[in-house]
């Protein structure tokens, strides 16, 4: 086995009762690596963290944290720290009592428990909190307490679970900076769940996709964003979600186009994984970034749209278009404004866009 | 080290040691005093034990004594009476005080303290007093009487036909309280929401709680019911103290039953036969209820 | 400051400047004496007076001498208020050979009550503690079991107990009774403690373990210092229960440690003749008393821990 | 050494009477714990066979005559007093001899009598009969006649306490007193259920039916509640066993001036012996046991028994006993005791379990007018058949 | 009185016991206009939607709807349809009984009541869903219900209360465009709460920025965005936040710059609403999407920064640089990555900057 495998999962599978929430799921995370699982809600992204924390017991399967079969060990012995959403941190006690509660049950010495706690406090910056209690702490400052929680167990692995989903988006996007730096200056493994996307494009080396216990797609951000494995998964990443037109494969010309609601597309640029045929029914996605409009438009051929909607979101406008049946949104800088009912042309970028088999949905 | 097998599984019992040592009184009293108590006593009910347990086996001539004797049949019947009008009165009376104590009310911490106060006294207590305010020597009546209506008659404890109104009346006055207290805690975890919306919808107060709050106090209710229903089958002391079972035998109950047989006509085996009775019914009441309440959701 | 940054538009200058209108403004008018309130104070001034009619006869009897209180008027108050029922009752009243009253059993009960509250407290609230954080097989059977134990009457299970605290060699001790008090709390109790602690966030408990706490540790050290309010209730809801037990009191203890209410059940038992009406008021109200002062001082934290604990079920 | 002793004497009388015993027996040397549990016997009895049988026993307990400790007898869980017996001649001087027989299990004695009741006593209040303007009857047929009299005086004629057991008193003192020995033994020695349910048995139910309208309206629990509504003038009598007596000594009243007292209710002279006995679990300290046998030895002693019997109002269980202190009522007890006009008692003749079916079946009766004293026969008739 | 006006509120006060939570509110609001009221949490935005409603009542002031004065009113008769939050659905009727319950308790004919619903549900497309309960229906779902609740009332404004705060980021977006398309076709007036930017800028006609019960700025969103009134208004709208630098502002040349941390700044195309001095001190606002780097910088002057962190967000790429001792973020275009630790060129688009005074913390 590859020796740089910090967590390694293997075969293993959860049911509570008859519901199998895990199922035969294989995932190995590199020393350092800081992994994203993503998926929607209840699609088992904490039953997973909880069986790598020893929280929860497999059904089946086999967990090695540093290459050391961890399965039947207390969590307290795995070299873990976790962060929880809701912080769960100690109410009665201070943060300094909070941060050095394990390493008192664990019997270090006084020295090397101050020690400690004072680094992780400087790490996080949190010094001048250290005698006040959770309750009079502002979120944020939960939320870096329940991490130097993890942090004074000088642990290998971290893991956390959606951590910042309580806060506001301001704040949310301030501590995603700082987990950032975190990781970069700490160098440890880091296993990070959520269902935000954002989160999940911003902090991961790698970024696993989840749907019903599945790992659907584990990849880097970039590629997961830009080369879905399948349509769920290009549905799931991008805000506003990717367009998708059914339609289906045509022999035009010396080439292949996709044709749909009458329109038809050429496919130059298209990165095919595999040869296409004529007449095969499949699912164009592209993102709404990927659509231009007007004037932007450079060269290929464009089709024809009205507005139906305008969101102005500030640094980017954006706009719903309704164009054979079809609505599409379509991402334009926030200088640029629409009229609602106006006709606009629009030209689709075939090197960013996916095509899907409209059966298995995966990507052709 | 792929190779280490999954039988480096740990003994299953030795998981969560700790938890299961610190549970032993926990299910040493669930086995040996309630199913053991509960078996042993099922047992000697068909014995004709009499002062002592005894093994000597009678089958079923227990039951069918107990089922002929009227005191029984009387007690099985005072205690459907005063169950289900405790229940009622319980739930009503007490929801609403709750409701009208949760009117942002001024005094709100006196009112509640006045109600729960009775809580605090024993049934024998209850039962003393209220004995007395009902005496017609002493009590309402002749206070009554005394200011000029010769004729007013209220001596429920001494009337065989209504005595159990009587004891009802003392039982609602202690047990009230916590019924009030409970629902009050239901009504207040109501989302503030919900009653904006039913304000918004021009919904009359009358209506949004019957048709909209109640409905939504559901866990309330059944915890309210549990507390209320276990001492409904268990009520004896209240009326020792207040009636001793009289006038005749007009306010007996199951319990006082089973405990004059056990201990009075020393004879175990009827009492025991009478508990029996006694548990069967609650078993048939219980059993469905845990099941959809503790079976259902396992993981809660 | 406000005004001047809302001042945006022509329209709401317009608007501004025109200030209030006539017409309705602020606060809508409330009559104290609205049929609302005289309906709301009104049903609860009648309910407080139904639960507080047998205080208040209580408390006027209790003060009355024996004559006055043959008159008959129960609620009248006293005429001559005499202190004498009260002593007597304490100090003086007779059962048997013994004449002093209360005041022996009172300390008979405070050597009960604290014990056996402390350590059906203690029992229950681990019992919960396991179900609701530690579950393992079959545990949730036993609680089942336990709670249908709560509808067991106790006079059905004197018998089993007296054999097994005989064969255990407590009966008759302080150590049996205790015992007696664990066993019959246990049910409510638990049932209590299990959804206090079931409504704790899991993610308290998941911290700890990673931290490396045990079972015990936990107990002591996470969930205890969180759990006040349902220790209230389950102490008032002892304290009650225990302070006015009669039955095991005398079932299962000898009479050096008989408590308060067998004597007062001696006392309102033992008539010589007219019976003492004041005396047994006077003798009721100081077997309540330790109980009521418990509820009037916590009733607050009372409200709040049955809110906490029942109510989720 | 301390010997605790339960009993249920709390009334006035009872207690005075305790403190005689306890007197006695703390002039040995010993010292007597008092364990009194008020209530009457069905409250005390099931807390003394608890303790007996959790192994955690008294000293002493008192009993009823009769067959309450039969088993625990049986158990091996009482101590064999034979010695003490033979060495106080008990057999000599206890008087009537049945009163020994039922401490006698497998020829060995385990209990020591201590007095003797009877139940067949109507207590009347002459200030009542003088309020109402009629003569004090001088039984209980003529007592019936008065109580149109006393009702129109605002006089309740018959008190009756609401407890199950006075019901059943007052029925069995009306068998026996009605219907006379040879019925009351038909039924309850052989328990012959066609006796019960015969012609000879209808006539007592119909006198328990005029009883059961002369004690309409006694609102009270206890007997010395009601026994007291005779004291104050407040009934005309009541039917209670001899222990009333006490109640109105300790208020001072006299008798024949105050009240009257009609034995066999004035119809016939046969008075049944009832009573209390001491048992004495077997303990195994020592020490214990030996004060167990000086506190058996004096509960017997002519001393205690004068010195006791006076205050409660029963009679001594020896006939060698000089009462000359007795009153008026005692005097005629004493009387039919010496012309062995005796009978067993019922709570000897038939089980508690029976005992405790009549009892319901009286206290439901007397309760409710509505019961026809025929059916009420023929419940009666029922439990007897079935009687052990 | 501008007879425009839907909803109007003069000089509202409201204060719990002693806590003032609303002091003098002025507020006018035009017939079909959609308001959103933002601010951060606890700054009175539910508190003056209750007001308006008539579920709280004003310790002062007057509020008129439709040009009637309804201050002392039942919120029934106010004719306000309100969604909440938690939706407050009542559980235990199907979405039928909850969308016809405030009718039938009303009286209306069965007729009407029904044609009303079923109006309600086609608009909202939940008539599969009629018979189902609460509990069987998804978040999404469940919102749409409460929005038919408000909408069989058939009233003039609607009342929004956070509507999408417990929902996910994908079915937020998605609902978002629905609200908006509501609107559009029903032209009522709603008041919509939220402290989610995007929300705001993307739904409202105008909104009111607010702050400790204070109504800070009140504009179309564009000009939110572009010209914020002071400095809490520039930094809290905007994600990431818009950047600040603090300095002073001097003579250079036959102009006036803005000088900070070294680096001087032209201030060329900066739209000034008031003289500016040299000397004064002051605080230089850019949006990070208004920063250009490297190739995209269009003339102007250019200054060096570092490459502190890199955020990969699917359409674009966020650079947090180090510039001079401030950390600036950047926006670029999601296909555009950097190293962390290069060096890059940036320039500032000082067309849509924003100068604020240090001390007053007002526009300049
Ligand atoms: N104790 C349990 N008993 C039964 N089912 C459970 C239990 N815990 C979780 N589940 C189920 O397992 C599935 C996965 O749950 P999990 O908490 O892992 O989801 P998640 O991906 O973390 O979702 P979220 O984003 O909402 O936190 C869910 O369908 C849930 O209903
Ligand atoms: N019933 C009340 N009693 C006392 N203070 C209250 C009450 N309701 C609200 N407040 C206070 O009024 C202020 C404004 O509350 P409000 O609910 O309007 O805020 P909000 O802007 O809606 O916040 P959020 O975004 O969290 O919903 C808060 O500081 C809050 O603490
Ligand atoms: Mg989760
Ligand atoms: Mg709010």
């Amino acid at each position: 086995m590859a020796k740089q495998n910090s967590v390694s999962i293997r075969d293993l599978s959860l049911s509570f009762g008859s519901v199998k929430v895990l199922e035969n799921l294989n995932l190995n995370i590199r020393d350092g690596e800081f992994l994203v699982l993503l998926g929607s809600s209840g699609c088992g992204k904490s039953t997973l963290l909880n069986c790598i924390a020893g929280l929860l017991e497999p059904t089946e399967g086999q967990i090695f944290i540093k290459d050391r079969n961890v399965t039947w060990e207390e969590p307290k012995d795995r070299g873990i720290g976790m962060v929880f959403q809701s912080y769960a941190l100690y109410p009665q006690m201070t943060v300094e009592k909070n941060l050095s509660f394990g390493l008192r049950v664990a019997g270090l010495p006084t020295d090397e428990i101050a020690r400690r706690v004072s680094r992780a406090a400087s790490i996080l910056q949190i010094e001048p909190l250290l005698k006040r209690k959770p309750a009079e702490l502002s979120g944020g400052q939960r939320q870096r307490v329940a991490i130097g929680r993890a942090l004074v167990r000088d642990v290998d692995v971290f893991l956390f679970d959606e951590p910042l989903s309580n806060l506001d988006a301001k704040l949310r996007s301030e501590l995603r900076v700082e987990i950032k730096r975190l990781h970069q200056s700490l160098e440890n493994t880091m296993i990070y769940v959520t269902h935000d996307q954002i989160e999940a494009l911003t902090l991961a080396d790698r970024i696993a996709i989840m749907k019903s216990g599945v790992i659907q797609q584990l990849d880097d951000p970039t590629t997961i964003y830009n080369r879905p494995r399948n349509r769920f998964v290009a549905g799931f990443i991008g805000s506003p979600s990717m367009n998708f037109l059914k339609g289906e494969l045509a022999a035009e010309g010396d080439g292949i186009v996709f044709k749909a609601g009458g329109a038809s597309f050429s496919l130059d640029g298209y990165q095919v994984g595999e040869a296409l045929a004529s007449g095969r029914r499949v699912v164009l996605g592209v993102r709404p970034e990927h659509i231009r409009v007007d004037g932007d438009i450079q060269g290929g051929e464009a089709h024809e749209a009205v507005v139906e909607i305008e969101e102005p979101m500030g640094a980017d406008n954006l706009l719903w278009l309704k164009h054979a049946g079809h609505t599409i949104s379509v991402r334009v800088g926030g200088a640029r404004r629409f009229a609602v009912g106006a006709r606009v042309r629009i030209g689709f970028d075939m090197t960013m866009a996916s095509l899907f088999d409209a059966e298995t949905e995966e990507r052709i | 080290m792929a190779a280490q097998s999954p039988s480096g599984r740990p003994n299953q019992l030795f998981r969560n040691l700790n938890a299961k040592i610190a549970s032993i009184p926990m299910m040493l009293v669930a086995l040996v005093i309630f199913l053991g108590g509960t078996v042993w006593t099922v047992f000697y009910s068909f014995t004709n034990s009499r002062l002592l347990p005894r093994l000597s086996f009678v089958g079923l001539d227990q039951y069918e004594r107990l089922w002929a004797s009227s005191r029984w049949i009387i007690s099985i019947q005072n205690l459907a009476i005063y169950g289900i009008l405790s229940l009622i009165f319980s739930l009503v009376v007490g929801f609403v005080l709750a409701a009208l104590m949760d009117q942002k009310i001024r005094f709100e911490n006196t009112f509640r303290t006045i109600f729960l106060y009775p809580f605090a006294l024993s049934f024998i207590v209850t039962g003393l007093v209220w004995q007395w305010v009902l005496n017609p020597e002493f009590g309402i009546q002749s206070v009554i009487r005394s200011l000029g209506w010769t004729s007013f008659a209220f001596d429920p404890l001494y009337d065989p036909d209504i005595v159990i109104y009587g004891i009802l009346i003392a039982a609602l006055w202690q047990g009230t309280g916590l019924v009030m207290c409970l629902m009050l805690a239901g009504l207040r975890g109501i989302d503030e929401d919900i009653w904006k919306a039913a304000r918004v919808d021009g919904i009359p107060m009358w209506q949004t709680y019957l048709l909209i709050v109640i409905p939504m106090m559901r866990p309330v209710f059944i915890t309210t019911l549990v507390l209320i229903a276990s001492g409904i089958v268990k009520v004896y002391d209240l009326v020792v103290a207040q009636t001793s079972g009289g006038p005749g035998n007009a306010s007996e109950v199951p319990a006082k039953y089973v405990y004059d047989y056990m201990f009075q006509a020393q004879n175990l085996g009827q009492g025991f036969a009478a508990s029996t009775m006694m548990l069967l019914t609650v078993a048939i009441i219980i059993i469905p209820w845990a099941y959809l309440e503790f079976g259902g959701r396992k993981h809660g | 400051m406000a005004n001047i940054s809302t001042l945006n538009t022509a329209a709401d200058i317009d608007a501004i400047s025109s200030r209030l209108a006539p017409g309705p403004s602020g606060r809508k008018p409330r009559r104290v004496l609205s049929p609302r309130n005289i309906m709301l104070y009104g049903t609860l001034t009648i309910a407080a007076l139904y639960y507080l009619l047998p205080l208040y006869v209580m408390v006027v009897t209790s003060f009355k001498g024996m004559p006055e209180v043959r008159l008959g008027n129960i609620f009248s108050p006293p005429m001559e208020v005499t202190f004498e029922p009260w002593v007597k009752a304490w100090a003086e009243a007779c059962t048997g050979l013994n004449c002093d009253g209360l005041s022996r059993g009172f300390w008979n009960s405070v050597r009960i009550l604290v014990p056996s509250v402390v350590v059906s407290i203690a029992v229950a609230s681990v019992s919960g503690y396991a179900l609701a954080n530690w579950r393992f097989k079959g545990a949730e059977l036993f609680f089942s079991i336990l709670i249908i134990g709560a509808f067991i009457p106790y006079q059905v299970m004197i018998y089993p107990i007296v054999i097994v605290l005989r064969e255990i060699g407590v009966y008759g001790t302080l150590t049996g009774l205790i015992i007696v008090h664990t066993i019959f709390g246990m049910p409510i109790l638990t049932l209590l403690f299990r959804n206090y602690f079931a409504s704790l966030p899991v993610e308290l408990f998941k911290a700890a373990r990673i931290d490396g706490a045990g079972f015990w540790q936990i107990y002591f050290r996470i969930m205890l210092p969180m759990s006040l309010p349902i220790f209230v209730v389950a102490m008032i809801l002892q304290v009650t229960g225990i302070w006015n037990d009669f039955l095991f009191g005398v079932v299962f203890t000898r009479p050096e440690y008989y408590p308060m209410t067998v004597q007062l059940n001696n006392i309102v038992n033992s008539v010589q003749g007219v019976k003492e009406y004041n005396v047994n008021m006077a003798a009721t109200l100081l077997t309540g008393a330790v109980p009521l002062i418990v509820y009037f001082l916590s009733g607050r934290l009372f409200v709040r821990g049955i809110a906490a604990g029942a109510v989720k079920g | 050494t301390d010997l605790e002793v339960t009993h249920w004497w709390t009334s006035g009388g009872e207690a005075a009477a305790v403190g005689e015993l306890a007197k006695a027996f703390n002039a040995t040397g010993n010292k007597w714990v008092d364990g009194a549990i008020a209530g009457s016997g069905s409250t005390a009895r099931p807390i003394m066979i608890s303790r007996i049988t959790g192994g955690d026993p008294m000293g002493a307990t008192q009993f009823n005559h009769g067959r309450q400790a039969e088993e625990l007898v049986q158990e091996g869980l009482m101590r064999d007093l034979t010695d003490v017996a033979e060495k106080g001649k008990w057999k000599e001087v206890i008087r009537p001899l049945s009163l020994l027989d039922s401490c006698t299990i497998g020829g060995k004695i385990y209990c020591a009598p201590i007095n003797i009741h009877s139940w067949q006593w109507l207590w009347l209040s002459n200030e009542a009969f003088k309020k109402a303007g009629v003569e004090v009857p001088k039984n209980w047929n003529e007592f019936v006649a008065t109580a149109p009299a006393l009702q129109k005086a605002g006089i309740q004629p018959l008190a009756l306490g609401g407890q199950p057991w006075q019901a059943n008193g007052l029925f069995d003192t009306l068998t026996i007193s009605i219907g006379g020995k040879e019925l009351y033994e038909k039924v309850y020695k052989d328990k012959d259920a066609k006796v019960a349910g015969g012609p000879e048995m209808a006539k007592i139910f119909a006198a328990a039916a005029q009883a059961r309208d002369m004690a309409k309206g006694s609102n009270v629990q206890d007997w010395n509640q009601a026994t007291n509504m005779v004291l104050t003038g407040k009934a005309g009598g009541q039917v209670m066993g001899d222990w009333a007596q006490g109640e109105f000594q300790v208020a001072g009243k006299k008798a024949g001036t105050d009240y009257s007292c009609l034995p066999g209710l004035g119809l016939n002279g046969f008075l049944t012996t009832g009573g209390d006995a001491f048992y004495f679990p077997l303990l195994k300290d020592g020490e214990k046991s030996k004060a167990q046998d000086v506190l058996a030895a004096t509960i017997v002693d002519p001393k205690t028994q004068v010195a006791f019997n006076l205050k409660k109002g029963s009679l001594p269980i020896r006939g060698d006993v000089d009462l000359a202190a007795a009153n008026d009522c005692m005097k005629k007890g004493l009387d039919i005791l010496a012309k062995g006009n005796v009978l067993t008692s019922v709570d000897q003749l038939v089980s508690a379990d029976t005992q405790k079916q009549k009892e319901d079946l009286m206290s439901e009766f007397f309760a409710n007018a509505s019961i026809t004293p025929e059916a009420a026969q023929k419940r009666f008739a029922n439990i007897i058949a079935s009687a052990d």
